[in-house]
C-alpha cells in the first residue's frame, strides 16, 4: 500500500477524532505546537460542537511548507479516537491514507477499507497498565497518541519534552504523567511501526519570527493597545474568548501593584442591549470603549447602533461571525452578517466595518477601529469569524510603534473652549464631514445636548425638513470622508491575468492558494482581499480594470457582492460569486470548482449569443 | 406647554450659592410639557436641589429614556451634559458613562414605561451594580407621550380615561428595588416639593443607586376620577412616613447626631441624612423592616412616602471593581498602553 | 389684488396654523369631511409635532377636482391661528393669496404683505362675548373658524349641520355650542367681506362611492377580516392607533353579546422584543397573529425575526413608517425601512414585503400578508408610513368577498395526520419551496420540535454542513418562489413614453400628478408602483423595457432602488434616483424637478461622452 | 453526556397509567449534557410527574430559551411539541402560545442566565399576566453552556472555578416572584426528586404562572469547593419547610381537607395540593408572611425549599381577558369574520 504514495515531506493533512471534554485539545494543541517549532507552516483547524462534554469533536492539521494552510479535507492520516464516529472517519480518509486507531477493542472488520493502513496502538489497555485514576486514565489516552504520531511524523521529541516543561512548570506530577504517556505512545510505534511514515516533517525555519496566536487573543491585545479602558459584553460563542483575554491582559497591565488599582472597568452585562448601551455611555464620556459579540448580540443592538450613528458616538463593535440566522450553528464558521453591520438599524444608516483575515491584522485593526470611530465619531464594526477567532493561527511576530498616540479625532481642548465665544456640537462642518466633540466635564462651555431625536446642526431639536436633512446629509458626506482612510485592500497581480479574484477576511488562504492552483491550470487572476467598507479608491480601481471579477465569501446570499454592488460604479454583469457557506473554514478547492465552472458557463453563453 | 414660566422661574431666589450661581443658572429650556404635568415639578425641585448643593453645571451629566419624562432633562441645567438616549435604555448608557468618569455627578430621568416594561430589566442590572446615580422615575401610570396606555405601575382597578380598569397586579418600583438589594430608596409626590427637594440631594450625594420613584400625575391621561394616580388621589392617600433633613458636610455637628444611629446617617462625604420619624418604630436602615411596613401601608391603601431605606455602608460599582480613582477617561495613555518591549516579551508565551 | 388672480374651483389649497391640544384637530377634520361629502376630491395632512398639548401644528387641506390631493405647499389661503408661527404662516402663503386671522389683537405690521389679502375675524372677542366657559372659548375659536372658512370658500351648510348632529348626536349641548360657534364665523365673514372668494367649491360627485379612512384604522379591519385573532405590541407613533382600530373592532365584532367572551387576544406587551416573541408563539401555535410597529421597534425585533424566517413560522409584521434613524422624527413620513425590513436579522435572511400606497390596500393587503405569511411559513412585512398610516384618505368604498377562506398553507390535518407512518416538519418540498407543518394538539403524529438552532430536513438538530445548506437552499427557493405570488406592481403606460417611473408606497399621488405635468412639458414616462417583493416577473418586464428609469422614494439612501440592483438584473446604469426626506408627504414639484433635472445632467453627460 | 441513559430511563416503570402510556412514553432524546448535570436529574422528575398526570404527549407544549437548560425539552417527551427559541425571550413566545391555544399544557424550562439577565423582564411580565404554565429555572449560579461566567444568581462571595469571588447581589427569583405577585412559588433542588415531583404536578395544575426555581449543580464549571451552587454547599444547606403532596381530582377526599383551610388547597380542576408543615407556623397562602419567613432563613444562610407559596383564587391570563374557552386558533373564520354586510354598515361612517 504505502509505496502506492510517494515521501511526502511538510506537505500533508490529518485530522484527529475525539469526544469533547476528554482533554483531546490539549493533546492537539501539543502536536500542532511542535510541528510549529519545528519551523513549519502549520495550521489547525478545531471543529468542535455547540456541547460542553461528550459530543464528537475534530482537529485538523495542515502542515504545508509553501504556506498554503487553509482548511483542506483531504486527509493523509486519521487518529480515530471516537467510536460513535468511526465509521464515518474511515470513509473520509483518502485512499492511501493511515488510520491510527485503538486497538483495545477488535476493529469493526465490515468498515475496513483495502486501500487504507490501519495502525492500531491498544491505548486504552496501556493506560490503564501505566495509570491508577479512572479519569486520568481517559485523559492520559489521547496525549499518549502524542508520543505515536511524533514515532510516525518524525516529530521532534526533544521539543515535545520541552514543551511539557513549560506547559507544566507549576505541576510536575502532571508533567510526568504527560511524559510518560506520551513515552508509551511513542516506544509502542517505534517498536510495531515502520517509523517514520513516508508521510514526515522535516524542520524547516519558516516560522522562526511567528507566533501562535488565535484571533480573539489579538484583537483583545489591540484593544488594549488602542487604550480601551471601558467593556460592556454579554458571553457568546465564539466571542467569548475576546473578553477573556481583554481581563486577562489588563489584570497583567493595568493593575496597580501596589494599591491592586485597575485602569479599566469590564462590565458583564446582562444582554447585548445593556452591553451596548454601556460602550455608548463611555465613549460620550470621552473612554474608548468597545463591546465583542455574534449576529445574536448584533441583531439585538440594532436599534442603539442606530443612536451611536445618529448621535454620532465613536463605538467600537467587533463581531466574531458564526452561522446563523438564528441560533444557527454558534460553533461553526461564516460570514453572514457583512450587510446586517453595514446599514445596522432603522432609517438611512451607513458604518464602517473593518475585515481583518487573521489574528495579525486583528491586532492592527483593533486599534484602527478606535481611531476610526473617534475621527469619524461613528460605530465601527471589526467582522471577524469563528475560524479567525478561536484557531491558532501562526502570524509574523506582532510589533508595537511606541510613537503611537491615539486619534481622538475632532476634539475640543479647555483652552479651545476657553476662547471659543460659543460651541456648537454640530458645526462647523470639517473636510471629513465630521464636527469638533467636547468631552463632558472638560470645561462649562463644552457641555452640550447629545440626542437620538431630530436635531439640527447646532444640535438643537428640531422637526424641520430642511434642518434634519442638513444633518442627515453630512452623515452620508462623513462615510463618504472615510472611503480612504480606512486599510487599503491587498492586491497581488499577475502577468496576462484576464479574471480578478476578490475576497475578504478569512477566506485569504484558500483563495490565494486556489488562485495559484488555476495559474497551473491556465487560468491566471489577479487578487484583491478588501479589509474594510466603505470601499477607498484602490478597491474602485481594481473593480474598474477586470471584465470578470468573481467574489469568493461565505455566506449563502453573497453579501460582499452586494455591497460592492451598491456602493461601488461596477455593473453587476461582471461580478460572480463563489459561495461557500457549509459552516468550516474555507477550502482551495471550493474556490477552484467555483470559478473554473462559472468560467465555463461562461464560454457556453459567449457561443449562444 | 404652558407659555409662562413655572413659578420657581419666575421668581429665581437671587441669592447666589457657594459657586457665586444663582437658582436661574440651574434651569434649562422652557417646558414643553402640558401646563401641569407632575414632571415639571420634579423639574423645578432637581432645579432647586442642584443649586443648593453647589454643583458645578458642567460637572452633571443628565440622562434619559424616552417618553414626556425622558424629555424633561432638556428643562433643567442648561450647562449639563444631556443625554436623551432611547427607550428603556437609559440605565445601561449610564452605567458605561459612570465607568468612564467616576467624577461627574450623574441624573437619570425616567418614567414608569421606560423603566417597568421595557427598561425592567436594565434598571434591576443596575440597581445589582449600584452604579452611582441619582434614578428618578416619574410615574404616572401611564404611558403620557403614547397617549395613556396603562403602564406596568398602573394599580389594578384604576380606570383609564376611556373607562376601562387595569387588570393587572403594578410592578411597584419600591418594593422592587427593596426587595433586590437597592441601597437608597425613596418615593414621593410631585406635588410635595418640601418632601422631594432634601430626598433629591440626599440621593445625589449617595454612594451608590438612589431610586426615587415620584408619583407625578399625567394631567392628560390620567387625572381623571377612578385613577389612583391622579392628583386628588394621592393628595388623599399619600402618607409621609419618614422625614430626611440633608445637611451638608460643612454645616454638620456630629455630635448632636452619633453616626451609625437610626436617626442619623453619614453620607460617604461627610455630610449626614438626618431622620425625623413621623411614623413609630420606623428604621430607614433594617431592609426588613422596612419591607414588611411598607407591606402594612399598602394593604390599607396607603402610600407611603419618604426617604423609606438607607444603606450608605455599601460599595458602589467602582469600589467593588477597585477601579482608578482618576476617570478612566482621562487616565493617560502611557498608563494603558504596555508598550513593545511588553510586546515582545509577552509574545515569548504565543511560541 | 384678488383679480390678480383667476376664479379658482375646486382646484385650491390652503393650510390651517394651530397650537396643538386646542380642539383644531376636529375643526379641521369638520372642513375636510364637509368637503368631501360635497363630493369633491380633497385631502388633508396633520402636520403634528412630537408633543401633547401647547407646540404648533398644522393640517393642510388641498381641493382637486382631477383628484390631485398628494401633498402641495402652495397655499391659496392660510388661516394663521398661532401667534408663535404667525411670521413663518404670513411667509409660506403665496402671492396673491388670502390670510386669515384672529383680528382681536392689532397685526404686526412688520409682517404685512402688499401681494396678500389679509382677511381679520375677532374670533377671541367673539367666543368670548358667546361663551362663558374659558376652556370652552379656547376650543370654539377654532370651531368658529369652520363658520368662515364655509362662507370664503363656499362649504355648504346644511352639511355642516348635518355632520354637527351625527358627530354629536348624544351630546346636544356641545352641539349647540359647535353650532354657534360656527354660525358666529359664518355670519362675521358674510357680513365683512365679499364672499365667496375667487376660491371656492362647487359640489361634484366624485366621491359618493367613497369613504374618508385613515391607513392604520384600513390595516386593522383588514387584519380582522383575515381572521387574526392575537395581536403582541407595544404603543409606539405612528402605529399605536393600528391596534386602538384594531380593539375597537373586535370588541364589536367579536365580543360574544350574551356572555362577554371575547374571540380575540390582545397582549401589550412590555417592549417589541416581547411583542414579536408572542406574535411567534401563537402563529407557532396556529393562530393568525400579529404586531404592530415602527423603525426603533423592527430594530428590537431583528433577533426574533431571523428566528421566525428560520424556523419557518408565519410572522406579520405592520411597519408603519416614521422618520429615522434613532428616535428621529416620530411624527413625521418616511420610508426608510425597506432596506431593514427585506433582509432584517443577522445571516441570510429575505423576507417578504408588501407596500400599500393608501388606506384601501392596507384593508387588502392586511388579508394578503396572513395569506401569504401562512403560504409561505415565513414573516411578511406591511410597510405603511405615517402619511398612509395616520392622515385622513378618499378611497373607493371597501369590498369583502364572503367567499374568503383563509389561505393556511401546507398545513395536515388529523385525517393526513392518521394516514401517514411518519410526519417530518421540513420535507417534502413542495413546488413553493416550503413543507407541511402540523398545528399543536391536532394529533399525536403531527408533535416535532421547532428551534432556531442548525436543522437539518427532516427537523432534527444538525451541525453537518450539507444538511444546513439543505435546508437554507431550500428557504432561497422558498423567497424565490414567492415572486408571482405576491400583489402584482400597477403599470400605467403612456405613448411614446421613453423613461420609466418607479415608486412605491405613498409616493403613488405625487408621482401620478408630476407625470403629468412632464407630459406637459413633453416628458412622457410609464409608471409603475411596486406593490410587494420579491419582485415579480412583471415588475422585471417593465425594468427591462426602459432604458432610463427613474426611482422615486422617500428615504436619503435610495433604498427601493437598491433592493431592485440586488434582486433583479436591472443594470444599475439605468436607475436614478429622486429623493425626498424632510419628513412631509412627497409633492409633485419634487418629482418634477427631481427627473426633469437629471435628464439634464444626462443630455450634459452624453455631450461629454 | 453520558451513555448510559439515566436511571429512570434504565428502568421505567411498565405500570402504564390511564391513558396506557408508560413512563418510557414521557421520555425524550438522550441527554447530550455532561454527566452527572443536575438539569439531567430534574428532566427525570419532569417525565415522571408527566406520567403520573397522565398528560396525553401531544396536548403538551414544552418550550425553553438557549443554554444548558434550555435544551433539556428535548430530553423529555418527544411526542410533545417543543419550541427550543432564542434567549431569553421563551417567556412571551409562551405568552403569545397560550393566548392562542389555551387548551395545551404549557412547561418552559429556563436557566439562571436565561430569566434573570437577558430575560428578567420577560420572565417578570408573564408572572405580571400570570400566563397559565409551568415555569422552570434550572438554576446553577453560572452560564452553563458558555463556559462558566457568573449569572444574575450567583451569591456574593461565591467562587467561579478560577477562584474569583462574586462582588454583586444576587438575584432570587424565589423572592421577586413573590414581590411581583407571583401566584405559585417554589424552590427545589435537583437532587431531591422525592419534593420535585409533587411540586412539578401541582405547578401544572395550577390556574396561572407556576415557578420553581430549581437548584440544579453545573457539575463541569460551578460544583467546586466555594460554591454556593454545588452539589454538596446546596445538600448542606437545603431545607424542606413546607411539604406539599399533589392529590389528583379522581382520588381527593374532600372530606378530610375542608377547602381554603392552610392546610390543604384546592386546585381550579379539583385536585387539592395538601401541605404538610415542617416549619411551625408556615402558612403557604400568606404572601407576606411566607416573603418575611422565607427573609429570616435567608439571613441565616439557609436555602429555603418546597411549595413556598400558593394562591388558587387569582385569574390567570385569559379569565383576566375574558377570552372565549375554544382555543383561538380553533375558532371558526365565521365567527371571526364579520363578512362583507357588516363591513357596508361600518362604512357608512366614514362617510
Ligand atoms: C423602542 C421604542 N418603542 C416605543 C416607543 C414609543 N414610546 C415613546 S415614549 C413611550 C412610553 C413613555 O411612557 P413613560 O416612560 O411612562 O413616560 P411618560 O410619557 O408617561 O412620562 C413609548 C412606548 C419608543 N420611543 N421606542
Ligand atoms: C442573544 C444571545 N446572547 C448570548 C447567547 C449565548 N448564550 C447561550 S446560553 C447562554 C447562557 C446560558 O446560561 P443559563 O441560562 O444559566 O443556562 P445554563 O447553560 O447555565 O443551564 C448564553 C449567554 C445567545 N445564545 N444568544
Ligand atoms: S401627556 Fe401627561 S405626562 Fe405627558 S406632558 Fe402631558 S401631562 Fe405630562
Ligand atoms: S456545562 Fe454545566 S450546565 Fe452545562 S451540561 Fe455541563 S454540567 Fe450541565
Ligand atoms: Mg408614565
Ligand atoms: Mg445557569
Amino acid at each position: 500500500m504505502q509505496d502506492a504514495l510517494a515521501l511526502k515531506i511538510n506537505d500533508f493533512a490529518f485530522k484527529l477524532a475525539n469526544v469533547n471534554g476528554t482533554g483531546s485539545a490539549s493533546a492537539n494543541g501539543l502536536i500542532m505546537q511542535a510541528i510549529f517549532r519545528m519551523g513549519i507552516p502549520v495550521s489547525g483547524k478545531n471543529l468542535f460542537p455547540s456541547n460542553i462534554q461528550g459530543l464528537p469533536t475534530w482537529y485538523e492539521v495542515r502542515v504545508n511548507a509553501k504556506g498554503h494552510t487553509a482548511r483542506t479535507a483531504d486527509y493523509d492520516l486519521m487518529v480515530a479516537m471516537n467510536a460513535e464516529t468511526y465509521a464515518r472517519d474511515v470513509k473520509e480518509l483518502k485512499s492511501g491514507g493511515w488510520l491510527l486507531h485503538d486497538s483495545s477493542w477488535p476493529l469493526d472488520k465490515s468498515l475496513m477499507r483495502p486501500d487504507v493502513t490501519f495502525l492500531g496502538v491498544p491505548y486504552a489497555r496501556l493506560c490503564t497498565e501505566a495509570f491508577a485514576d479512572s479519569r486520568e486514565r481517559t485523559l492520559m489516552k489521547n496525549i499518549c497518541y502524542v508520543g505515536t504520531l511524533a514515532a510516525l511524523l518524525s516529530i521532534d521529541m526533544e521539543l515535545v519534552a520541552e514543551m511539557l516543561k513549560e506547559k507544566f512548570a507549576k505541576k510536575p506530577a502532571l508533567m510526568e504523567s504527560n511524559r510518560k504517556a506520551i513515552q508509551l505512545g511513542y516506544d509502542y510505534a517505534i517498536e510495531h511501526f515502520e517509523c517514520p511514515l513516508p508521510l514526515r516533517l522535516k524542520k524547516m525555519d519558516a516560522t522562526k519570527d511567528s507566533i501562535l496566536i488565535d484571533g480573539n487573543t489579538a484583537t483583545a491585545l489591540g484593544c488594549v493597545y488602542a487604550g480601551a479602558t471601558v467593556a460592556g459584553w454579554y458571553p457568546i460563542t465564539p466571542s467569548t474568548s475576546v473578553l477573556d483575554a481583554f481581563k486577562g491582559f489588563c489584570e497583567r497591565y493595568r493593575t496597580d501593584k501596589a494599591t491592586g488599582e485597575k485602569r479599566y472597568c469590564i462590565l458583564q452585562a446582562e444582554d447585548e442591549l445593556a452591553a451596548i448601551g454601556m460602550v455608548i455611555g463611555a465613549s460620550w464620556m470621552g473612554a474608548r470603549a468597545f463591546t465583542s459579540t455574534s449576529g445574536p448580540g448584533i441583531s439585538l443592538m440594532n436599534e442603539l447602533i442606530g443612536l451611536a450613528y445618529y448621535a454620532e458616538i465613536p463605538t467600537v463593535i467587533v463581531d466574531v461571525q458564526r452561522v446563523g440566522p438564528s441560533t444557527g450553528m454558534p460553533t461553526r464558521t461564516q460570514q453572514g452578517d457583512i450587510l446586517l453591520c453595514a446599514y445596522a438599524s432603522h432609517g438611512d444608516t451607513k458604518h464602517i466595518l473593518l475585515f481583518p483575515a487573521n489574528p495579525g491584522e486583528c491586532f492592527h485593526f483593533a486599534v484602527t477601529a478606535f481611531d476610526l470611530a473617534e475621527r469619524f465619531q461613528t460605530p465601527v464594526f471589526i467582522l471577524t469569524d469563528l475560524d479567525i477567532g478561536m484557531n491558532d493561527w501562526v502570524v509574523p511576530k506582532l510589533e508595537w510603534n511606541d510613537q503611537y498616540r491615539p486619534d481622538r479625532g475632532h476634539v475640543l481642548t479647555k483652552d479651545d473652549l476657553e476662547k471659543m465665544p460659543k460651541f456648537f456640537r454640530y458645526s462647523p462642518e470639517d473636510e471629513l464631514g465630521t464636527a469638533a466633540r467636547t468631552l463632558p466635564g472638560v470645561h462649562s462651555k463644552g457641555a452640550f445636548f447629545t440626542r437620538g431625536s431630530g436635531h439640527n446642526k447646532l444640535g438643537g431639536y428640531t422637526e424641520i425638513p430642511d434642518e434634519y436633512q442638513d444633518v442627515m446629509d453630512r452623515l452620508a458626506r462623513k462615510h463618504k470622508a472615510a472611503r480612504n482612510k480606512v486599510p487599503k485592500a491587498i492586491i497581488e497581480r499577475r502577468k496576462d491575468a484576464k479574471i480578478g479574484v476578490v475576497t475578504v477576511g478569512g477566506c485569504d488562504l484558500a483563495v490565494r492558494e486556489a488562485l495559484e492552483q488555476l495559474e497551473v491550470q491556465g487560468v491566471a487572476a489577479d487578487y484583491m482581499r478588501i479589509r474594510a467598507f466603505p470601499f477607498g479608491d484602490d478597491v474602485r480601481g481594481f473593480l474598474d480594470e477586470h471584465a470578470q471579477v468573481f467574489v469568493v465569501e461565505q455566506n449563502r446570499d453573497a453579501q460582499l457582492r452586494s455591497l460592492i454592488t451598491l456602493e461601488t460604479s461596477t455593473s453587476k454583469e461582471k461580478l460572480r460569486s463563489v459561495l461557500a457557506y457549509g459552516g468550516f473554514p474555507l477550502q482551495a478547492e471550493q474556490v477552484v470548482t467555483g470559478v473554473l465552472s462559472q468560467l465555463v458557463e461562461r464560454t457556453v453563453e459567449s457561443v449562444r449569443e | 406647554m404652558s407659555y409662562i414660566k413655572k413659578p420657581v422661574a419666575r421668581h429665581p431666589s437671587l441669592q447666589p450659592n457657594a459657586l457665586g450661581l444663582t437658582l436661574r443658572d440651574y434651569e434649562g429650556a422652557m417646558s414643553t410639557l402640558c401646563a401641569g404635568c407632575g414632571h415639571d415639578s420634579i423639574t423645578a425641585a432637581i432645579v432647586r436641589a442642584l443649586y443648593e448643593l453647589d454643583t458645578p453645571p458642567h460637572m452633571l451629566a443628565k440622562l434619559s429614556g424616552i417618553g414626556c419624562s425622558s424629555k424633561t432633562p432638556t428643562y433643567f441645567v442648561s450647562g449639563a451634559h444631556g443625554f436623551n438616549s432611547a427607550h428603556g435604555r437609559m440605565p445601561a448608557i449610564a452605567t458605561g458613562a459612570s465607568a468612564a468618569n467616576r467624577e461627574l455627578t450623574y441624573i437619570g430621568i425616567s418614567g414608569d414605561g421606560d423603566s417597568l416594561s421595557i427598561g425592567l430589566g436594565q434598571m434591576c442590572h443596575a440597581i445589582r451594580r449600584n452604579v452611582k446615580m441619582l434614578y428618578v422615575i416619574e410615574n404616572n401610570g401611564v404611558y403620557g407621550l403614547t397617549k395613556g396606555q396603562f403602564s406596568a405601575s398602573a394599580d389594578v382597578g384604576s380606570k383609564s380615561k376611556k373607562g376601562e380598569a387595569n387588570s393587572q397586579a403594578p410592578l411597584d418600583p419600591v418594593m422592587l428595588a427593596l426587595n433586590i438589594g437597592a441601597t437608597f430608596v425613596a418615593r414621593s409626590f410631585s406635588g410635595d416639593k418640601t418632601q422631594l427637594v432634601p430626598i433629591l440631594k440626599a440621593g445625589l450625594r449617595h454612594n451608590g443607586f438612589a431610586l426615587i420613584d415620584v408619583i407625578s400625575p399625567c394631567v392628560t391621561f390620567n387625572d381623571h376620577e377612578g385613577s389612583t394616580k391622579s392628583y386628588k388621589y394621592t393628595r388623599k392617600h399619600q402618607l409621609p412616613i419618614i422625614e430626611a433633613d440633608f445637611v451638608p458636610f460643612a454645616n454638620e455637628i456630629t455630635a448632636e447626631y452619633p453616626p451609625g444611629s437610626a436617626h442619623s446617617v453619614k453620607m460617604h462625604d461627610g455630610s449626614v441624612v438626618r431622620f425625623r420619624k413621623v411614623a413609630a418604630d420606623y428604621d430607614p436602615t433594617d431592609r426588613v423592616a422596612v419591607l414588611s411596613h411598607l407591606r402594612d401601608h399598602q394593604s390599607s391603601g396607603e402610600i407611603a412616602t419618604g426617604l423609606l431605606y438607607l444603606d450608605e455602608s455599601s460599595q458602589d460599582m467602582h469600589d467593588a471593581a477597585k477601579t482608578v480613582k482618576t476617570p478612566l477617561s482621562r487616565v493617560a495613555h502611557e498608563e494603558l498602553c504596555p508598550g513593545n518591549a511588553a510586546l515582545q516579551k509577552l509574545q515569548q508565551a504565543f511560541r
